[in-house]
């Protein structure tokens, strides 16, 4: 198991440094730096005083070093458009309500889909499966800042139940958890359908039922439970699907979280910020492949205890 | 002059030998969580000869090895040791050119017809397949040969445009039978090819590969662990047993003398075909069965005999070998 | 299948069968499912309308969708003469709705070939070569995981400043993974199987089996991969637009429009409802006739055991 | 489970099963009636697409419906009708008082769960038996279908395991409870040859010394001869011979059964070509009219053509449906 998780926990570290380089030219490609002409109104000699002191005339992999050495130490440096705090306490922060409201939306949608997608498994071709399957598709086909708006101009324009923005009272926080919760919903029900049915079609699934098991101890013993694995797989890839969904779930619903600081940050330049959300994004995104694969080798009886004739 | 001496030569040889070929796997074993690398030999030193115009059987459970002494003739999986001989000519180190031409003169049966056809193609289109690869004839030729031999494995011209989902099992492997048999090869290797077929089916294959044999005086390696099949089919016999041939002789001989144990207990086996004689029978596990050496006299061998405590193949007549330690 | 056969004499092969009925390729089958599937057609259907209705659009509006017709009615609600209303600079929104089909589709379905074009070689290559091969596509293939692609595309699009072709190429950037991953799956399966290995023992060369087996029965996961990366593609441009780094204005764009009607509304709710339902209407139908295709191309089902 | 005493274990009168599809409507099984008594061993033999399984899996109604269709005059086990009982009544009666055995024991264990827990939750299911005592009960099965270690067995996953000795796990299992009658679907189809012969004796054995019912379903008539007392001879959905197993190897009335035991490769001495049917099954989407043997049958006349033979009577215990006997 440990072995295992080493190789991976490799290749995996492999994957981000490649990343990391990528995400580090990507910002140094950005035309139209900070401390450009057509930006301020500098003069040459102030622009690389300014430049020496962000490091910004050394070759590119010193900076490169430099930054990530930072990195590793939580220090992002000090965003352009906030200079009175650094990255670290701006994403510090922000990263509440993202958490907040992507993490209810997870949590509402995920068992939500699961049970839809149950549903549609055992009662096939009936209306609830008809109607898992057009969530499913909706869900995940639809932007969410098309379900957004929609939200907003049914619950907030037209019927007036509800306020469609900001933060703090928990009656703002509604419509943007549902909102979220749309992808873990869609994805969930789909998967969970995909896999009941793939599961519910194994001979073994007859032999339960030759044995006289009740359909529910079937259900509940055996079919979850083998179609659990893959579940479990999707899971932190999607949590973190979810979370760049927040870019437009917070500018829709204008929420101080970490999606709304990196539009702004893409709008206004502000390269600390953005490098530091990118890779932290791109980390948390190889950690979660990570322990997927990990959970996955995990729950399977066939890698954990291998052997086997053939 | 000395072109059609070695020609006339290379004429006596056997069609296939296999000369002291040998095949290691690497498997990656244990679980994913904590591997071992275990070398496992599929197939050790193994002799073999099918002569000219004959069919040999190639006997022998799941795990014995004669799959892959199948697939190491036709090269389709390389040996680690040993050689190849196909009408006498040594096709071991064959480059790709040099053994395109040879494998004009083999070919292969499966087991699976389904997969062995490609679902996207017409029949006349799967059997013409080996004279387009080898650039034999034009399009209306190859089509025309295509639909003779569909004729000739029993099925109606008219299957030509037909795909290979519309088939029976045993269509689809007549279907297979007449792409291997179209180039005329001197060789073909059957892998199991009526072990997926009902009954009424299976005799049917039986006699279209025996017909075909008898029409094109074929070589025919048949590779099975069915022997009801096998005594229909074959001159002759090679059991195998963890990688080796333990027994080697005419049919008759294998079904009325066998001598060594694994052979016996295949025999044993074979569900009698009478209810008034329910046989009871003792098994032995395949650990019981690798202890039990035969062991033979001196004069019981054929020729002179050196006697040793090693077990190996010897003769124990002109035409039966079986596995033994010598007794002095 | 097979009629009445005249017993065998000794010697000759039985003859299986008497005249065949028409025969019917993998393909064929594929269709007559696909038609079976009323949600797919609808999709397709839709999909094919809304293309007929964004190349005739020159024909059937009087105004193009950047001229300022009618400013003195700007933000006019929906009417008889103006069925989605009037927008804010006076264009007529109809108009610009089903132009904006045109930015949306040609960008999907550009983008989608570009997704195959990438998709296929590599995916072909990863299954078929295996080893070092498929261990460095696989490493590409976990880069592109583990960037997220909105963000990725967001600051690619910061980066190199939007535009339509910039979009088609973000999208294939991020698009052929799929079609790779199919590509790679189908291929694997299909190498090893017998028919594969009876054209290597009749002599055949590696690209003889890529191209007369390997390729063509890869057809489904391709077709599939096609269709499924528009509707991504169309859901990109239409995420970037609305962000603002997608295609510029004033030509139309339904993520752009979508973001401009967020901004009137509480007044003028027709600006955000007919782009938003366009958009969720067409990548919709896409999506559906994807899904639809996928299930009729899905070998699974095929009738393989007979 | 006392109701009424049946008359036989297992009685099926007028079984017809049905599937429908996109293809359309598929025939699996057109009129099958066929009963079992206590201790007693029935052989269906018949090949692919015959009906034989489905038959079977009809009567403990293990067929999803839809898209199966199953009507049947009489359907009955241990005096209970099949088509309706209730729930209850119908996971007392799989597992308990009729067991099944599949084909390939490699798909049919849950890979999730070790051998012993699946034993134990057979016998848990039907018995309530406290988790250790099962545990012990199902040690004893394991010794009992003479698996070497039985401890570390009970422990296993599924996927660690041959075929063979998996084989005789579902046969423990299948026991466990007691079950008057066993049903075997191409139990050793799937497994090597040695170990083939080691499990029909298996069974065999077991069988005898429980008493219990055995339908043993097959296309080997070698399986046939060496396990049944009575034989149904299934084709294109129906039966077409049926009689005791010495009947059939010695004096077969129907066609079919003549044809499939000479089509049996083998039985001669040396290479020889062997007797074959022309042509193939019926394709069950289209039946032909008449017999359904009728358009391979070397006999086949007129009448066979036009109308459908009932099965008729040939000796007490044997009957057969073909013209030619009636």
């Amino acid at each position: 198991m440990l072995g295992y998780a080493l190789r991976r926990l490799v290749s995996v570290s492999v994957t981000f440094f490649v990343v990391s380089i990528i995400i580090f030219l990507m910002m140094h490609s950005i035309p139209g730096g900070p401390f450009d002409a057509g930006e301020m109104p500098l003069t040459q000699e102030v622009r690389q005083r300014m430049m020496a002191q962000y490091g910004l005339d050394q070759p590119l992999y010193v900076q490169y070093l430099n930054y990530m050495w930072g990195a590793i130490r939580l220090d992002f440096g000090v965003p352009f458009q906030s200079p009175g705090e650094t990255v670290a306490g701006l994403i510090g922060r922000a990263w509440i309500p993202s958490l907040v409201l992507g993490g209810l939306g997870v949590l509402v949608g995920t068992p939500l889909g699961m049970l839809l997608g149950m549903a549609a498994a055992l009662r096939r071709n009936t209306w609830i499966d008809y109607l898992a399957s057009a969530v499913a598709t909706l869900g995940l086909t639809v932007p969410v800042f098309v379900t957004s708006m929609l939200l907003i101009l049914l619950f907030s324009v037209w019927l007036n139940w509800l306020p469609s923005s900001g933060w703090g009272e928990p009656k703002r926080w509604i419509l943007p958890i549902i909102a979220y919760a749309t992808i873990p919903l869609a994805t969930y029900a789909r998967y969970t359908r995909a896999a009941m049915l793939d599961t519910l079609s194994k001979p073994f699934v007859t032999v339960l039922r030759a044995k006289g098991l009740s359909e529910r101890r079937i259900v509940f013993q055996h079919v979850l439970r083998n179609s659990a694995i893959p579940l479990v797989t999707v899971f932190f890839p999607m949590f973190l699907g979810t979370a760049t969904g927040s870019i437009f779930v917070e500018a829709i619903f204008r929420v101080p979280g970490l999606g709304s600081f990196f539009v702004s940050s893409i709008e206004t330049r502000d390269y600390p910020l953005e490098m530091a959300l990118m890779l932290i994004l791109a980390i948390l995104f190889a950690l979660a492949y990570l322990l997927s694969d990990i959970l996955y080798a995990w729950l399977n009886p066939r890698i954990r205890f291998g052997g086997g004739s053939e | 002059m000395l072109e059609a001496l070695v020609t006339a030569a290379s004429k006596m040889q056997p069609a296939l030998q296999l000369c002291g070929i040998g095949k290691t796997f690497v498997l990656k074993s244990g679980s994913v969580l904590n591997r071992r690398r275990t070398e496992v030999r599929a197939v050790r030193d193994m002799n073999l000869v099918l002569e000219r115009n004959s069919i040999m059987g190639l006997v022998g459970e799941s795990g014995s090895g004669k799959t892959t002494t199948g697939m190491m003739a036709l090269r389709l999986i390389e040996p680690t040791s040993g050689q190849i001989r196909l009408e006498g000519e040594d096709i071991t180190e064959y480059g790709h050119q040099e053994m395109k031409e040879a494998r004009r003169r083999m070919q292969v049966v499966f087991q699976d017809s389904y997969s062995a056809l490609s679902p996207m193609l017409t029949l006349r289109q799967i059997v013409a397949e080996p004279l387009l690869i080898h650039g034999a004839g034009g399009a209306t030729e190859r089509d025309a040969l295509a639909l003779e031999w569909l004729e000739r494995v029993g099925l109606h011209r008219s299957f030509g445009s037909r795909y290979p989902h519309e088939l029976s099992g045993g269509q689809r492997q007549r279907v297979a039978i007449a792409r291997a048999l179209i180039l005329e090869p001197a060789v073909l290797i059957a892998d199991e090819p009526t072990s997926a077929l009902d009954v009424s089916v299976k005799a049917q294959i039986i006699n279209l590969i025996q017909d075909l044999q008898n029409e094109m005086e074929l070589s025919v390696l048949f590779i099975s662990h069915d022997l009801s099949v096998v005594r229909s089919l074959t001159d002759r016999v090679a059991v195998m047993f963890n990688g080796r041939v333990v027994e080697e002789a005419d049919t008759e001989t294998i079904f009325s003398q066998a001598r060594h144990h694994y052979t016996r207990s295949l025999l044993d086996a074979i569900p009698v075909m009478d209810p008034r004689a329910r046989p009871r029978r003792h098994f032995m596990s395949r650990e019981e069965l690798e202890a039990k050496v035969v062991t033979l006299r001196a004069s019981e061998m054929d020729g002179p005999a050196r006697p040793s405590g090693e077990r190996r193949l010897v003769k124990i007549s002109k035409s039966h070998k079986v596995e033994a330690r010598v007794a002095a | 299948m097979s009629g009445p056969g005249p017993a065998a004499a000794p010697g000759t092969p039985s003859v299986q069968s008497g005249p065949a009925g028409r025969a019917h390729g993998p393909l064929w089958h594929a269709w007559r499912r696909l038609a079976a599937n009323r949600a797919a057609l609808a999709g397709g259907g839709a999909v094919a309308a809304i293309a007929v209705l964004a190349i005739i659009a020159p024909l059937i509006f009087p105004t193009g969708p950047t001229d300022q017709a009618y400013l003195q009615e700007a933000l006019a609600f929906p009417s008889r003469e103006h069925p989605f209303g009037i927008d804010d600079l006076g264009r007529d929104f109809l108009t610009r709705t089903v132009y904006g089909a045109r930015v949306s589709l040609s960008i999907g379905f550009i983008a989608a070939a570009f997704s195959v074009i990438i998709g296929i070689p590599l995916g072909a290559a990863a299954g078929y070569y295996g080893g070092a091969t498929d261990w460095f596509i696989m490493r590409l293939i976990e880069i592109f995981s583990v960037l997220p692609p909105l963000l990725a595309a967001l600051l690619l699009g910061a980066v190199v400043g939007g535009g339509f072709w910039m979009i088609v190429f973000i999208a294939a950037l991020f698009g052929w993974v799929q079609v790779c991953l199919l590509v790679r799956a189908q291929v694997k399966a299909f190498k090893s199987k017998e028919f594969v290995r009876a054209a290597v023992a009749l002599g055949a060369s590696p690209t003889y089996v890529v191209f007369r087996h390997l390729i063509p029965n890869s057809v489904s996961p391709i077709i599939v991969g096609f269709v499924l990366a528009i509707p991504l593609a169309m859901m990109l441009e239409a995420s970037l637009s609305f962000l603002g780094v997608g295609v510029p204005p004033p030509t139309p764009s339904w993520g752009q429009m979508i973001s401009v009607g967020l901004n009137f509304m509480y007044f003028y709710w027709h600006l955000a409802v007919f782009p938003t339902i366009a958009l969720a209407a067409t990548v919709l139908a896409t999506s559906l006739f994807g899904d639809g295709l996928r299930d009729a191309l899905d070998p699974t089902i095929e009738g393989r055991r007979a | 489970m006392t109701r009424l005493s049946p008359d036989h274990l297992v009685s099926v009168e007028g079984l017809h099963v049905s599937f429908s599809g996109i293809q359309g409507k598929v025939q699996a099984v057109r009129g099958v009636s066929l009963h079992l008594d206590d201790g007693e061993s029935l052989g269906i033999v018949g090949e692919s697409g015959s009906g034989k399984s489905v038959s079977c899996m009809a009567v403990l109604r293990l067929l999803r419906s839809p898209p199966a269709q199953i009507s049947a005059k009489r359907l009955e086990v241990a005096g209970i009708e099949i088509t309706r009982a209730s729930k209850s009544d119908l996971s007392a009666i799989r597992g308990g008082v009729a067991s099944m055995i599949f084909q390939d024991p490699m798909t049919a264990m849950d890979p999730c769960y070790t051998i012993g827990q699946q034993i134990v939750e057979t016998i848990r299911t039907h018995r309530g038996t406290p988790r250790r005592r099962a545990r012990e009960e199902a040690l004893r099965l394991l010794k009992k279908v003479q698996i070497a270690s039985p401890e570390a067995i009970l422990d296993s996953f599924p996927h660690q395991l041959s075929g063979g000795m998996l084989q005789r796990a579902m046969i423990a299992m299948a026991l466990s409870c007691r079950p008057r009658v066993l049903f075997a679907d191409e139990p050793t189809t799937a497994l090597d040859v040695t170990v083939q012969a080691q499990i029909l004796q298996l069974i065999k054995e077991i069988q005898e010394e429980m008493g219990m019912g055995l339908v043993m379903i097959t296309h080997d008539l070698g399986v046939i001869a060496e396990t049944s007392d009575r034989v149904a001879v299934m084709y294109g959905g129906k039966i077409m011979e049926t009689a005791p197993v010495e009947r059939i190897f010695e004096a077969p009335s129907h066609p079919y059964t003549r044809a499939l035991l000479d089509s049996v490769p083998g039985q001669g001495k040396g290479r020889g070509r062997l007797t074959e049917i022309p042509g193939s099954a019926p394709d069950p989407s289209s039946p032909p009219e008449g017999c359904p043997f009728h358009p391979r049958c070397p006999e086949a006349d007129a009448r066979c053509i036009s109308s459908d033979p009932e099965l008729v009577k040939v000796t007490e215990a044997s009957a057969a449906a073909c013209w030619r006997l009636s």
